[in-house]
């Protein structure tokens, strides 16, 4: 079991920061998306939709070599961000993050767009007449009124940053210790074989996730109104 | 009070609602010099339609906004005030009220204008003091699904009280009170608007109201039925 | 009849030229492909999965799966054998000639496939072990999930140096130099063998004999692989 | 191009079905949480919902292995099917919708249940007063308000179950022109080093999920409250 | 009417709201032999929450609803009809109204209880009446909030008349309504319930309608003032 605790830890960081991330773009993309221009612009707000979407129908693997591409020191990104900062990204747990992201971002994204749809304008309205900006607004109204359904998004994303490994693999290389998260580490020992050493890898990554699912399900401050009625 | 004091009231208003089946125009204006203006007008010939755009959650077509000779909308000159500088204390014909927030976090909801909501642990005096006026101190705690009717629509007029406004908007404010209650915060009302001075544009169905609230120094715009 | 056979991934381009010449010389015949990871075509063929013939990666595999009782002792036959090279980028400055090389400062990066899940990572391993020199190297080592991925790191220039097969090193040419060929205390051999439970028996063992005529040998070969 | 057809209909195919079957299981799931029980089983219900989110948190790959032991012919529940139906899963376009089906499932359970726990439960009670059985407050009032949140979650769905690989082969094998659909096509494209036929793959492969992105946005027949307001 | 006729409404309802700050307890029992029962009491004394429990969407914690002799609800018995078997048409004061369907449609809901709205390009004859009788022909097509708040209560009315009940629940049917309609739309109601002789239970702020639709044949059930 000793080997489990260092790409656990990597793991949670991993899938957290990538979560943490995704709660700014796709809460972000989501919310402007929902509130954004008139509604007749329908049409280029559902193809942005689209194209935000792609992420979640590439093979993560795929995904990952479109990224390393791009990300790598050759790449076009890669390559600037090294010149200008002397950042690399690849084979770095901030590359597997990016990686991790990008995957789970569709998740939040539509989660948070459905939701702000959801919330009824007129109370937006109501904050804007009691003195609110908008940003207030978002923070004091919208926002509180989306989070149960941008809550499930996030779970969904961090669930799916702990089981990716395919894009993760392809930009941060699994280095022990150092870029090797606990689904690849189930990955390899259902490739090699061993049945027990995954299982009980398996085992662990469940109760990782279920706990914090657990955990978060409380974060919801405002429950809404419990179905009372009778059935 | 000289002829050159610009009105109270200064409405032109137009606005077109495209429908299918019915499309919808509004064409309003008054000029008002007393401190209370009532709109009347039948169910659906545009009260509060007209009330949303002088509060400025819907921009109109056409026309201006001026309250006091400040303008607030002036289409032709494109300028238009957003509703969260205007400072008018609107309580809704549906109430609009916070359903994630307590009745004390709604009343206290415009003492802060920054991103954070207030707490659900704290009520600041202003805001007991408030409650205790709109007999709401029982249900201070509750969420607005836990209150009813009466108690939403005084929770709305306590919101807009306390946020002092310049002037104040009322869709009919007392249409879901019994009547010795609304007797007495009409009374109640009447007094702090005498106190301190504000305008007033009121929708109501009710006559008291219009004695009560505008008779003494109100006009009356009445907008015309709807096409049918 | 239907013929289903599960191939290593690394034999899909060469198996796909063989598939006109085997349909040809065996009319009425046709061929379909199952290409995977050697592991996960085993897991498939223990699960019951309805596969004619096996052709895996290295003899390890074929070992579990003779093992299990999947096939008939006898039944395996090696079909094509490999090479492990080292490659560097084509850009590289210098070329190394030993495996000493990779350990100075020089190689910061060396991209070799998980030796627990990967056959050219195992054989990477032992090679290194034999030499002394896994535990210095190891340090330096990028994981890689399978043998396309080490190619494509070095390909694009993010690793030093990785240790791939011949047949891959060919599919890039303009992308990447082989330093040296790395002599290995196993031969790298790819076993196939006709399963116990093939649905199609006949078929499985002409198309054994088939892999082994000198047409189907040529068409490897083009591919780089060598004798078995 | 010729060789894209036949993988194009069978992900097509595959993907649908996928979507169709967790239009049934994950709205039912979704709706059962949401709705069922006293609300103090809050508990109980957070931890199902963990449960039913964990097809997320593992590797495609492990998943489709485990899914490979329960309906291989030889696991529990496949020798059963093969031993009374006579049916064989494994390298069956019906093994892979089983596979993108479990893999897709929490995206639109999740979604739902977000969605149905958003639904004013006064409306429902309005249509019980005037005469509707459940089901038909289910058919009637809480699917239509629920839906924006649940077309959300099916769509991105479908687009798992247009990427996902990982457990698909696992279970139904690579089989050109029988279980090979578009991404898996395009794993070995990429796999065997040819990049220009990955490309052409990616394109084809994204420019479905638009185009049915694009169409399934159409099928939001109340679009609810535009935003009227200014800002 | 001989003594053994069953009371119109026999209702003993007891039902305990726990809140940390402020808990609710409401107590009510009224048997009443004329046809309308009225309830009054002060807002937030549980008039809404009485109703609730008689259209049986809040189930008590003990007591018994019955109607014309008819047991709807009994606790002691354990006996509790749901809410769809009760045909009782309740407007809620805050009107309920289905927010994707339109006027038409909302009205029409009931009219097929199977599990398909009604469609919105076809209008059945007896929409169209109601939608005329209640001032709402121009609105038919609109979706509720699209309308005025006195065209979403006659909706709401226009939407329980339409289900065929058999005693009607009214929370404040005209409070939304301006004089003028009010009168029009209580004479039709109090026509319309002399001939169908249907129950009523209402709950109103208005003396006028105790008088017009109660004061011939209603009693008045005062419910005490919420404890503070
Ligand atoms: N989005 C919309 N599309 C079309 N028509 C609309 C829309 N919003 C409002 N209307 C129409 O505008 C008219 C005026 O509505 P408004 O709410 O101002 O009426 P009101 O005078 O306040 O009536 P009430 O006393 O019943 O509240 C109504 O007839 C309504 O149908
Ligand atoms: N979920 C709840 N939790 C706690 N208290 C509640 C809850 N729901 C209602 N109440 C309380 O029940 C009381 C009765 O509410 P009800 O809506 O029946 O009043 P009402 O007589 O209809 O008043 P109004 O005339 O203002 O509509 C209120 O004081 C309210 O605070
Ligand atoms: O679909 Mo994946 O590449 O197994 O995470
Ligand atoms: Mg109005
Ligand atoms: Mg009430």
């Amino acid at each position: 079991m000793d080997g489990v605790w260092t790409p656990l830890w990597l793991t949670l960081k991993v899938a957290g920061w990538a979560t943490a991330l995704n709660l700014v773009l796709g809460v972000g993309a989501g919310w402007a998306l929902a509130r954004l221009g008139p509604p007749r612009w329908r049409l280029a707000r559902d193809l942005i939709d689209a194209l935000l979407t792609l992420p979640m129908v590439l093979p993560p693997t795929v995904l990952g070599y479109y990224l390393l591409v791009l990300i790598g020191s050759q790449g076009p990104l890669g390559a600037w961000l090294l010149q200008t900062f002397g950042i690399r990204l690849i084979f770095t747990w901030q590359g597997a993050v990016i990686a991790a992201t990008i995957v789970a971002f569709p998740l939040v994204f539509k989660a948070a767009r459905a939701a702000f749809e959801g919330v009824d304008a007129a109370l937006e309205d109501a904050a804007r007449s009691l003195g609110l900006s908008e940003w207030a607004v978002f923070f004091r109204v919208s926002l509180p009124l989306a989070w149960r359904g941008i809550l499930a998004g996030l779970l969904l994303a961090f669930a799916r940053a702990l089981g990716e490994f395919g894009a993760t693999l392809m930009v941060a290389g699994s280095i022990a210790g150092k870029t090797q998260t606990l689904s690849i580490a189930v990955y390899e020992a259902v490739q090699a074989g061993q049945d027990d050493a995954a299982l009980q890898l398996v085992w662990v990554i469940s109760a990782v996730c279920i706990t914090v699912l657990l955990l978060a399900g409380r974060l919801s401050p405002w429950q809404g109104r419990a179905p009372e009625s009778l059935r | 009070m000289s002829t050159h004091t610009p009105p109270t009231w200064d409405l032109a208003l137009r606005k077109h609602w495209p429908h299918a089946q019915h499309p919808f125009t509004l064409d309003v204006a008054a000029q008002c010099h007393a401190p209370r203006l009532i709109l009347l007008g039948e169910s659906g010939s545009g009260k509060t339609q007209t009330m949303k755009m002088v509060a400025g959650v819907l921009r109109p077509d056409a026309g201006h906004v001026r309250l006091q000779g400040h303008t607030l909308f002036d289409h032709a000159a494109g300028l238009h005030t957003p509703a969260h500088q205007r400072r008018l204390g609107w309580v809704a014909q549906d109430y609009a009220l916070f359903p994630h927030l307590s009745v004390a976090q709604n009343i206290g909801f415009a003492l802060r204008t920054g991103w954070r909501n207030p707490t659900a642990g704290h009520t600041p005096a202003a805001v007991t003091d408030m409650l205790a006026r709109m007999g709401l101190s029982a249900v201070a705690q509750h969420l607005p699904h836990q209150i009813s009717g009466g108690q939403k629509q005084r929770t709305a007029l306590a919101r807009a009280l306390m946020s002092q406004p310049r002037a104040l908007l009322l869709d009919e404010p007392f249409a879901a009170l019994d009547p010795a209650l609304r007797q007495r915060l009409r009374d109640d009302l009447a007094a702090l608007l005498a106190e301190l001075a504000l305008p007033v544009l009121l929708i109501t169905h009710d006559e008291h109201d219009v004695a009560a609230l505008g008779a003494l120094s109100g006009e009356v715009l009445r907008l015309p039925p709807p096409q049918r | 009849g239907e013929l289903t056979v599960s191939a290593a991934a690394s034999l899909t381009n060469a198996f796909k030229d063989l598939k006109p010449l085997y349909e040809a010389a065996h009319p009425g015949s046709t061929v379909q492909f199952n290409f995977g990871a050697s592991g996960a075509l085993l897991a498939q063929i223990s699960k019951g999965a309805p596969v004619d013939v096996f052709v895996s990666a290295d003899p390890e595999t074929m070992d579990q799966a003779q093992g299990r009782g999947l096939l008939e002792a006898g039944q395996r036959k090696d079909i094509a054998s490999n090479t492990l090279v080292l490659i560097v980028p084509k850009g590289a400055a210098d070329t190394p000639k030993t495996t000493a090389e990779l350990t100075t400062a020089r190689y910061a990066r060396i991209a070799i496939g998980l030796p627990a899940s990967v056959p050219v990572g195992r054989y990477t391993q032992s090679v290194l072990q034999a030499e002394g020199r896994w535990a210095a190297i190891e340090a330096k080592m990028i994981g890689a999930n399978n043998v396309r991925q080490a190619l494509d790191y070095v390909a694009r220039a993010e690793v030093d140096a990785g240790f791939v097969y011949a047949t891959d090193a060919a599919l890039m040419p303009d992308k990447v130099r082989v330093a040296f060929t790395v002599p290995t205390p196993q031969p790298v051999r790819y076993p196939a063998a006709a399963l116990k439970a093939a649905p199609n028996p006949v078929d499985a063992q002409r198309f054994m004999a088939f892999l082994l005529k000198p047409e189907a040998q040529a068409v490897l070969a083009k591919h780089g692989f060598g004798k078995p």
